[in-house]
């Protein structure tokens, strides 16, 4: 989680200073809910996050090089430089790099839930994350529909952060609450509170348990605040203050350390160790990713087919 | 024995399904009832558990059928009509044909095509989508025109590790019969020399190939030869044997039954006029459907597209010219 | 309705006589609810139905002679052969000529809605009628999403018939009734038996008066069962004697004539006669219709621009 | 004063909304924020009412759109970027696109697609999707390369009685600066000559216009006049411009920024090789992005996408050739 937002940080500083191609998109104030997705799954599992998880990718089990090269452009990421920053994942370890339509990851998680229980596979999960925004989909409503049919061990996680890009939730949908929507296919539903670290690890384990028990898919809606633009270039005016002040508004990061030494499971200098030897981590990792070799294109083979016999030369001009 | 083209699939689908665990059928209707067209008769029953009726949701369909493929499974997905296609066209196009450029992890997923005209059956349920798919990197889009081919591709299509376009013509499903299946076919990408000849080379696909033949037959009889090439899969599209055909005849006639933008017989003209100009003794031509939706009337239909009358026209003119 | 009944009985036989270009699609055991939405909508309103809607339709508005000319080809009807059976309409009458991709035509109602709305017609109402197999399209959902954020005057009709051409409703989706679907998007929903007239009007007339009142989208379930097969090309094998004995299967025009009776509306010397009147009506309009000329190929325009000078003119060779 | 391209489609929408009570504006952010690209800029402030918040729901936004139009609205749909369009696809396609030949009743809407590569946009928010499009009958698909195109194409586009497919190219946003808005321009469906020549023709559109600019500036420093043909509209496509570019020049290389199967070029090179066949003193060429996925990476980017660098190569060889 701290790791999550450490990194997230560096990423923006990176991008202040003009050092990264394209968008960078943070999770800040979604750290407690990602985190909380991302390690309770286990080896086998599927995850599929999306631009806001870079807390639940790490407990995942991505590594800080793996979100660092990707980000970077290096040649050495599991992209290549052939797809950037939240566009990352890989497939064979059960972690679904997203596309940018939204809600179209969610129907590749069931194709994964699916074979796997043809394979005879059985006790997984497999995790999708959206914002509220995306719910307005029809991919996402095939897909949890999909899910229903075949009873699928999905777990849905709707991260409500009150706005997709600048479109206040007002505008998305007009039911009291997302969950509503879980009896009208067929699925469970929860709510959690997203910002609330000790909240989120309960409301997820026992969705995750759920699903991996048989239950069918889970429908998880967390209320929270994004606390930052949709994107680095953007400063997010149009989030209120009122919002601001809300109880959302409040860090989730904040209160999971209110929560650490209340709990007695940590005091405040351990706390701050941890941020301190992250800090660390990711410096590393960002200084060893700057002099790694961007992608070289006349080193590239341009071919897009897993047959190379079949991809097309083309002896017409081509640049 | 005797065996239709629509036969010809349901059995390459079931030797699939015989052959490779990793095969599994998911569309709409395909299970007990068999399919709409019954391109998976009995299936359901042959291979419990592994032909799926699928909700109405093509988008959810292509998508499942990527991540099963993740998961090492080769699905195959049956759209009950081509033109539904356009419903699940990003999975396709974005999710599809994008996972190995980005990640090198393959997606071997077959999505069967029903698809091109016939009689009667109007703007949605005549449509010929192999150009739409071609554009896109990372697909392979197969065309075939026979029992035969369309018996191997698309057992090919199975074995093959990306994602293919199976563009199989309802026309053809009663209309075409063979013998027996074949045991053996050209490999996916090569075209084939469906007459040879050497007065003209007309170069089709799928249903048109037919035509051509027809037009072949009847302008001998006028002492032309004609030569049909038929391009089997349009993506890969065998260049080589088209030129190779353009040098014999020195004509070039692109025909298909799509829009008039675009699509296969640009391609096609574009290629040769490109790297074969010198080969060409005549401008090269090309024939296509009108540029309106397709009609549900048979009167309007059958001149919409093009046919043995309206391509034998083209060919008699280009001849002369 | 009973006039629908005989128009779709005859256009059977006309299909299975082979004087019918493409196929023929019934709305048998359907018309009970199909003229409950189609006869109380007024003059402004808009009109979506479906393949099973030609009760609605005629009680709409749309002549024999329309429907007529549309499955027999004339040139004379309103689609001139260009398109066929059940793709017709008048839309600037408000009677939306579907397309065939189902759930398509939602949100073609909800821009006529919000256009009127726009144009200070208020009172108006549109209704949409699909399937229960509609409902798991995308389409569906972003449509009856949209309408609820807009507060659109849509009333959504499902015919839940227990089957989606051959494929059962528990493939289709995992709620207990699809009603369950109406909080999820912020909507008021409605059951009903969709082979009782009485109900269906009453439940229909409760639901267009709401939405025209300004209660916003109305969706309405109707439980009921095809008594006939998906198209006539289709003999229905899947559908189980349990089912058809069900009361569910009975037919909704014996129901409507019992009620009739009951209520003292009608004597059943009245309703054999209005059949006999109807049947002559129908008989009356094929006969016109057979001798109305097909369209000609060689007066066709083949231009499919409003803008005819943006058409383009391909003189390289065309069919 | 200095205006962009992005200020000019600004203008253009304020204009339209100013001067046609029907005009309305739909789509995801455009309204308080003024949109992704602030294309829609206090647009929501001047017209209440009129620019309009979407969902994330680019099916229902273009199946909104016809209804509206049916009911004699004239609605201008903003794509958050063009790729997007993937997911409205079926409804532009089927719906909007067939509406006018099925029944009569027009369509006048405008789908805006922000499109084309960007440095470090990916294979997701880089598309240019003009082909796809333009393959359908029944819409119209404009390309404007010049901020006085932007204004004045975009305004026509509303005016149009028919379904309009504007891509506006998110590289020109900034890039590209006039004076002052055009208070006149040629009609739609006329291709520009943007600089005449008489050693080769260059017919490019959008973005690529100006890499082809570059280039004739570039060569005609070793003596060679390019004429560089600026397409306007893809769809229609001004096949009589472009032949008698061709038939001043002999030479033709049509360049596109989109991928190498079929697509702009393809249709171009077949028109003239067909129609113009014996203009032609050398072969046609054609020059496309590779056939992969759009790369996220600067540096491959600027090799995957035609640029002047290897525009100017291509035109050597062929002039030479
Ligand atoms: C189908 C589709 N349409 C539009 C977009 C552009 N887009 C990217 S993110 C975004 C907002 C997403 O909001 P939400 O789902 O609430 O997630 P959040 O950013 O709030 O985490 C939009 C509209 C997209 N990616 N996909
Ligand atoms: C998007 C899409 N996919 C598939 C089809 C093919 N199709 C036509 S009707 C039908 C079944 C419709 O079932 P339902 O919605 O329940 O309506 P019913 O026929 O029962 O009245 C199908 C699958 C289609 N028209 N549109
Ligand atoms: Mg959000
Ligand atoms: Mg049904």
């Amino acid at each position: 989680m701290v790791l999550g937002r450490v990194l997230d940080e560096k990423f923006a500083t990176l991008y202040r200073a003009g050092k990264i191609h394209g968008g960078v998109f943070l999770g800040r104030g979604q750290e407690a809910l990602s985190v909380a997705v991302g390690m309770q799954l286990q080896p086998g599992d599927v995850y599929a996050p999306l631009i806001r998880d870079q807390a639940g990718r790490l407990a995942f089990g991505e590594t800080v090089l793996d979100a660092a090269r990707t980000y970077m452009g290096s040649a050495l990421g599991p992209m290549r430089g052939r797809d950037g920053n939240v566009h990352r994942g890989r497939p064979k370890a059960g972690y679904i790099p997203m596309i940018s339509h939204l809600g179209s990851n969610i129907a590749v998680v069931n194709g994964a839930l699916l074979a796997k229980r043809m394979k005879g596979q059985n006790g997984v999960v497999g995790a999708a994350c959206i914002g509220e925004g995306a719910t307005s989909t029809g991919a996402f409503h095939e897909s949890l529909n999909q899910a229903a049919i075949e009873c699928l061990p999905l777990v849905l996680v709707v991260a409500n952060n009150q706005f997709a890009y600048s479109t206040p939730a007002s505008r998305q949908f007009a039911c009291e609450a997302l969950v509503d929507k879980a009896p009208g296919y067929g699925v469970t539903g929860h709510s959690v509170v997203g910002n609330d670290l000790v909240q989120c690890l309960a409301v997820l384990r026992g969705a995750i348990d759920a699903a991996r028990n048989g239950g069918g898919p889970q429908f998880v809606e967390a209320t929270l605040l994004r606390l930052c633009g949709h994107g680095e270039h953007d400063d997010a005016g149009y989030i209120s203050q009122e919002h601001k002040d809300s109880p959302l508004g409040r860090d989730c990061l904040k209160i999971a350390e209110e929560q650490l030494l209340k709990a007695g499971v940590a005091d405040s200098d351990t706390v701050r160790q941890w941020r301190n030897e992250v800090v660390l981590e990711v410096d590393d990792a960002i200084a060893k990713v700057q002099r790694e070799p961007a992608p070289d294109p006349y080193q590239e083979d341009w071919c897009a087919l897993a047959s190379r016999h079949l991809q097309e030369t083309h002896s017409h001009l081509e640049d | 024995m005797s065996i239709t083209y629509l036969e010809a699939i349901r059995e390459a689908q079931a030797r699939a399904l015989a052959d490779d665990p990793r095969v599994f059928i998911y569309g709409q209707d395909v299970g007990a009832f068999g399919g709409a067209f019954k391109a998976t008769k009995n299936l359901a029953n042959e291979y419990p558990g592994r032909v799926i009726d699928a909700p109405i949701s093509e988008d959810a369909m292509i998508g499942m059928a990527v991540g099963a493929a993740v998961e090492g499974m080769r699905p195959i997905i049956e759209m009950q009509f081509a033109d539904f296609s356009t419903v699940g066209f990003n999975q396709i196009v974005n999710q599809a044909a994008t996972l190995h450029w980005r990640t090198r992890v393959s997606c071997p997923i077959v999505v069967r095509l029903p698809s091109g005209g016939t009689s009667g059956s109007g703007p949605f349920h005549s449509q010929s989508m192999e150009a739409l798919y071609a554009q896109y990197p990372g697909l392979v889009v197969m065309t075939p025109a026979t029992v035969e081919d369309a018996y191997s591709m698309l057992l090919e299509a199975v074995a093959i590790d990306d994602p293919v376009i199976f563009c199989e013509h309802k026309y053809l499903y009663y209309h075409l019969k063979a013998d027996r299946l074949p045991t053996e076919a050209l490999p996916t990408g090569k075209a084939a020399i469906a007459r040879t000849g050497r007065d003209l080379s007309i170069v089709a696909y799928s249903a048109m190939v037919h035509e051509a033949l027809a037009v072949a037959e009847e302008l001998s009889g006028e002492g032309w030869e004609i030569e049909v090439v038929d391009l089997r899969s349009v993506k890969p599209l065998d260049t080589d044997t088209v030129m190779a055909s353009v040098a014999r005849t020195g004509r070039l006639l692109a025909v298909g039954e799509s829009w008039p933008w675009g699509g296969v017989t640009a391609e096609v003209v574009a290629r040769v006029a490109s790297e074969g100009f010198n080969l060409l003794d005549a401008p090269p031509q090309r024939l296509n459907a009108k540029d309106t939706p397709i009609p549900y009337h048979p009167n309007l239909w059958t001149v919409h597209r093009p046919t043995a009358r309206s391509i034998a026209a083209a060919a008699r003119q280009l001849l002369r010219s």
